[in-house]
């Protein structure tokens, strides 16, 4: 099974929900996932259709039977040893809109009889409501009955209603959607966990805008230094690859990193296995790329051996050779990167100093080769630029800023959404250029 | 003359290479690298030959005219498709990279994506398309246009690579390329007479989109999701827009705008009050002296009146000019001048874009079919 | 109890006044101001009578429950519009400073405007537009609000001053106010039976304003002209409101939106590349120090192995913690923190207020006629 | 007339040009007004209608006159020497709808049949444009002449067609307004005219959420610095006296000014008399605001005399003795000023360093009462800001940012504008406080 088309098993994937909200799960066969208040299914039975398939949960007396909730894949907002009850999915066809149950409402154009409409005027009961969602019963019609029940609902404004309904939707609909785990959809689930510094308050227009900026291909040599734990390495990955190790393009990224390993945990989640995360990105650390031992050095510890003198050892030492061999070959590369490599772009997502930090970096990168740097904040990139300004191996530095501003696209009440989240950061923009001597004096004829 | 200036990164200039010549910011040239030819600029000419064989992102140096010992300089850059925006004529109607990036990034724009363009316009977003997308399948309904665009393209080398431009109606005619249609595709003897697009990303810049949306059913991929952009200015063609695409069958319906702004780094200088104090204790103290001066010039009026044989004095100005001029004030102070202290400020374009247009987003997924065969093998292995 | 909290400066916090208590930015409560009376807060409460007497803008302290020898503070403020709408609950429809601010400046508020308002919604606005303009009629069609907002009006002192407040579905029955309406105006014992409105500043914040704006000709000036703005949230009520304007002779209209955004000061660690290149040796350092220890400790086993009346040695851990932590990794550094350098930057609000309304402008000049007399006089006088 | 109604001789007024720009004029009784390109007119014959009255320039063969053009409005634009033709003026009827021309034309949905349509396309030539001009004809009639002779106007996209439009009716159509010289007009003139440094690059959404922040009202007391050459000192006059100098109003506008006399040169085109000006705005230098001599200081100048002493002086003594008295009234009253007055507000548009100022200044302001100060730059305060925070003096430093979006406003058409002037300046707004003493130990009984 493809996993870049259908669901597959074993396939990290993301699950949105008519919250809005959004998890990470992988297929695990044989196992359960429990999406909490919205029900739960069996990874067996979604395995198979396209990625982007909208299904639904459906109880029928049939089908229930009580679980334990399923440890594998975790959700922190259910409580441990709560029984889920596990559903049936049923496709959704594609002629249901979104917000049906809205369109179909009268709706008045005033709200007079309503000034805290409160739970008392509600007719249908909690309860009644879990009852009916034990039933074969969609999240649509629910909220249909939900509506009818409602004494005052066409009284109230447009935007009350709105209000009104999504909070409904969100806590009856039983839809979720299986979807690639793209990279953009892995950025929206560590902003809906709350993870904003982590991935130092990214937004995908910035990050979007980045990787074009930096002219990202699938044949280019990238210097990158990357604080968001391989969040920006999996969007230059994606970009680069799309997710298939087979495409036959040789990009790499090497990533540059303060600790004593780089953190790109995030890559677990892709469909990249090790072998080839590990052919592609590169990870040197600050010191080793800026004060690269030699291979002098290096061959204190360890030389190579001839090939004779390699056949020659004994089982036991041609191993510790061979460990021996790896380490160093690791070491040799270390070395090429630091001091011979030349970059086709640079990308830095860095709270380090950018100011002494992006002259470093750009010293490495080919001429006329783009370098983009992503801050949360502008007034350090203002700083940054100033010093690239002077500096005349970098041409024309710009802050570049782009937000997206989602709006409420229902036919009829359309406007941008009221609340959004702040933030997005900002990013600076040059090319790596090469100043010229002074042209030699002509002497001009008197 | 196809050479693979944009799919492929070069080291140094050479003959016949598509180059970009920033003179400023707002001023990039495309020229061909001709080392007969010369590029001129109201500051001075600068022969080609000057910068074939030197590294991409050159500096090129001359003398300016006339001698008076200034220089002239400017950046021989690599094309980008960012860089090939940023070259084309402001009039033109572009997708600007703020909307590009966007909605590369969202419809998961990636080496296997196969994507729809209606219409071409200046090409500048079928270039950024280009770049990323497995295949592009262009098409624009004017006939200059598409000429145009079709002998950029090839000249770009994208032809050879992986664009395809048709010349296309797609409102009255859909998107199906057949032999015999007015298109860059070659069609092989004895092969298939037309192109399976099955395309998975679909970007729409017409005014009337909803036209056109009726007739992606046949070129979308059948077994992955579509995405599709729809690119208006109007809200009103937004409506339609979203109207079309639920007749459709479209689903997750989303309309979002991109504001991009472009800030440059700037200097503001400081003024001290203490510095403002001090001017006016200055100013304060001129004027008292030039009191006491005026006084005293009286006086010796007086005197001089009385003793009518006294040689005429030459007038002084009463009040005596400042030295202490903190600000720099009258004169023309360079920004950054380094007699003064500054602040760094960031400082917005003087005109903004303040509307490109708005984007509305949609998704389909045409075959809802399970592969149930495989399933079962998987399952089946594992239970083994 | 009217008191003018509104419209005059005050001095002191006296018993009896409408008091804002500033607890935090996102916590503003308003209070009437009685000695027998305790402000109450999670942290502490304050008595009124420690603030009976003091200036306005004290901070009041108390120490905190439990005498751990801390101390709470609150400010006591006295009310402006600006901080009354940012005391009020955040579920409340609110037009909110950026929005009521341009509208009054744009449609000119000033001591001589006449102003509609309808609705009265949260009374916010009406409150900035009491501040400057010298009449407000604002119109409530909800009986509840309607009640809630005559009461706050009279206990704030405007409608002592220059407020009145009309129950009213003005969509259905039109501005004008008379004798026997739901009102706060007073109609003297024999004076004129209705209120002319004469409005020059109209705003309408409904959902329906189409059905307003024909109700307007009645009550606007004839003499000068008139603005209205129109507050709606969707762009198809905009359509709908433009429209009517038309219709009913309205002209320069246009339609804005103001998108206020709200920075916070704060600071971001330096974080010096020199520090993490140390931190990377120190690492470095430490990892080889710890591979010839553990060298070390194997020679030692090995010859306590041989000796095996040696005592049992307290292994040490391999590798040292540094003591280099250049960034405070680990613990809780206090953002400004004097141990660590820092750089101001400013951070927007988490959640910005991304839409407010469309604010949609016109003008409507009824009698164009001209002054001829006073023109002709003026001349005379002229040429006399 | 009141000239705050309607249209007074003498008045200074705002002319608002079909282009969008905006002109100063005074009304000066017997002259003409020339709006270049646009027509000319006589003032005597709008003086009387009411402000805001649009009125079109009518040409017959009957009112045609020559004139030179006027000298005491001299606008740049206008060659100087060049004749311009006077027409008469008709009040426009309220039915005219500001797009009338283009609502009224087949719009197609495709511009196919056009790439550049340049000049050859268009079949009336610009003196057939310029004869209809001369002739009585209204510059929407022209318009619909343009528009019928352009073969291609139909296939035009819907922008070519707005452009194109634009362009031609900002060319011949002889329509404007007469408005009241209000603050923003004020502004607006300014902005077209390029004096965008000079005002400090404020926008009308920024200075009119200042004047609500600093809770301006018609009898405050407010300590002010106006970097704008008084534009920001017009916009308090205007919230606080509404162009009329008899509300009865007893407010104040101090001006603390960094060189030997204030700049308020815009308050020239106000309608307060210099008396009315004098009485409400009141200035200061910076240094004998801060450095403020004494009483005593004073008196060694000059000492008042007693009534009984005054009598006694002869006739010319006596003028110099009040000419010096009132030169010593007005020294007291800055000493005063300077050493007793507590303020209702601060407002502050300076570029001096705003965090050493605002300090200095905020000392004066009474507790609980707003600190408004504008910049150009966020920069700046985030400085500010900073400073302020750490002073107990002050109450929740912020920075505001407001921005006005304009859109194109044809129903069918909606859209934002396409550009618009970035810039437009930020608030930084608190509130003096007064620090707490610390609380009494009360001794808690163990």
């Amino acid at each position: 099974m493809d996993p870049l088309s259908r669901i597959a098993f074993e396939q990290y994937v993301m699950i949105t929900l008519p919250s809005e909200k959004c998890k990470i799960v992988q297929m695990v066969p044989n196992t359960t996932v429990s999406l909490g208040k919205f029900g739960a299914f069996n990874v067996n039975d979604v395995v198979g259709y396209p990625l982007g398939t909208k299904f639904e949960i459906l109880y029928d007396d049939e089908t229930v039977e009580a679980i334990e909730h399923d440890k594998r894949v975790k959700a922190k907002s259910d409580k441990a040893g709560v029984k889920v009850i596990v559903g049936k999915v049923k496709v959704l066809e594609p002629s249901v809109k979104r917000d049906e149950g809205l369109e179909n409402v009268g709706n008045s154009e005033n709200n007079r009889e309503l000034i805290d409409m409160g739970r008392d005027i509600q007719k249908m009961t909690t309860e009644k409501i879990e009852s009916l969602k034990k039933q074969s019963t969609s999240g649509n019609e629910i909220i249909s009955k939900i509506i009818e029940s409602h004494g005052t609902f066409d009284k109230k404004t447009v935007f009350s209603q709105e209000k009104y309904l999504k909070r409904k939707k969100q806590k009856f609909d039983k839809q979720f959607t299986v979807e690639y785990l793209s990279s953009s959809f892995l950025l929206q689930y560590l902003i809906d966990k709350g993870d904003i510094q982590r991935i130092l308050d990214m937004s995908e227009e910035s990050i979007g805008m980045l990787l074009n900026l930096a002219n990202i291909r699938p044949n280019g040599t990238y210097l990158c230094m990357d604080e968001t734990g391989g969040l920006l390495t999996y969007f230059m990955l994606e970009r680069m690859f799309g997710g298939d190790e087979n495409t036959g393009a040789e990009g790499k990224i090497v990533v540059v990193h303060e600790n004593e390993h780089a953190n790109l945990d995030i890559l677990k989640y892709s469909n990249y296995s090790e072998a080839f995360i590990k052919k592609h990105v590169l990870t040197i650390s600050i010191l080793d790329y800026f004060e690269p031992t030699t291979v002098e050095e290096l061959q204190k510890e360890f030389t190579p051996l001839s090939r004779e003198a390699v056949a020659d050892l004994k089982s036991g030492a041609k191993n510790t050779y061979f460990r021996k061999l790896k380490w160093y070959k690791i070491h040799v590369q270390e070395i090429e990167i630091a001091t011979e490599w030349q970059f086709d772009g640079l990308v830095v997502a860095s709270t380090l100093h950018l100011p002494t930090l992006l002259p470093m970096l750009g010293k490495k990168v080919h001429g006329s080769r783009p370098i983009v740097c992503y801050s949360q904040f502008k007034e350090t990139l203002l700083e940054t630029a100033h010093t690239l300004y002077d500096d005349l191996n970098y041409l024309a530095p710009t802050i570049q800023e782009t937000r997206c501003r989602p709006y409420q696209s229902i036919r009829g009440r359309l406007h941008p959404l009221m609340t959004m989240r702040g933030g997005g950061g900002y990013l600076l923009w040059c090319h790596r250029v090469i100043p010229a001597d002074e042209p030699e004096l002509v002497v001009i004829e008197p | 003359m196809a050479s693979a200036q944009f799919s492929q990164y070069k080291d140094l200039i050479a003959e016949g290479d598509l180059a970009l010549i920033w003179i400023s910011r707002g001023n990039i040239k495309a020229v061909t690298i001709d080392a007969k030819e010369t590029f001129n600029t109201r500051y001075g000419s600068f022969p080609h030959k000057d910068m074939i064989g030197k590294p991409y992102g050159s500096q090129i140096a001359i003398r300016t005219r006339g001698g008076t010992g200034r220089f002239s300089f400017v950046h021989v850059l690599q094309p980008t498709p960012e860089l090939w925006t940023l070259s084309l004529p402001h009039r033109t109607q572009i997708v600007y990279t703020p909307d590009s990036s966007y909605i590369m990034q969202r419809l998961g724009c990636g080496p296997h994506t196969r994507v729809i363009e209606a219409g071409t316009g200046s090409g500048s977003f079928s270039h950024a398309f280009a770049r990323t997308a497995g295949h592009l399948y262009s098409f624009e309904f004017h006939p200059v246009r598409y000429e145009q665009a079709r002998l950029e393209f090839e000249e770009h080398g994208l032809l050879a690579e992986n664009v395809t431009i048709t010349h296309r109606d797609v409102c009255e005619d859909g998107f199906t390329i057949k032999k015999g249609d007015t298109t860059s595709q070659e069609f092989a003897e004895g092969g298939a007479d037309s192109v399976d697009l099955n395309a998975d990303l679909v970007f729409l810049d017409l005014p009337a989109p909803w036209d056109a949306i009726p007739h992606l059913d046949d070129v979308i991929t059948k077994t992955d999701r579509a995405g599709v952009c729809c690119f208006s200015p109007c809200i009103e063609q937004v409506d339609k827009t979203i109207e079309a695409l639920e007749k459709n069958g479209w689903s997750s319906i989303e309309m979002v705008e991109i504001q991009g702004r472009q800030y440059e780094s700037r200097r503001q200088m400081v003024r001290s009050v203490e510095d403002a104090m001090q001017r006016c204790r200055d100013i304060k103290r001129r004027k008292v002296e030039g009191i006491e001066k005026k006084k005293r010039l009286i006086e010796q009026d007086r005197l001089d009146k009385e003793n009518k044989d006294a040689a005429p004095r030459k007038r002084e100005p009463l009040t005596e000019k400042s030295q202490f001029n903190p600000f720099g004030k009258g004169t023309r102070v360079k920004e950054g001048d380094p007699n003064f202290q500054w602040k760094q400020v960031t400082k917005i374009e003087a005109e903004i874009k303040s509307h490109t247009s708005y984007l509305t987003f949609a998704y389909k997924l045409v075959d809802k079919s399970r592969d149930e065969a495989a399933v079962q093998q998987y399952l089946d292995n594992l239970a083994a």
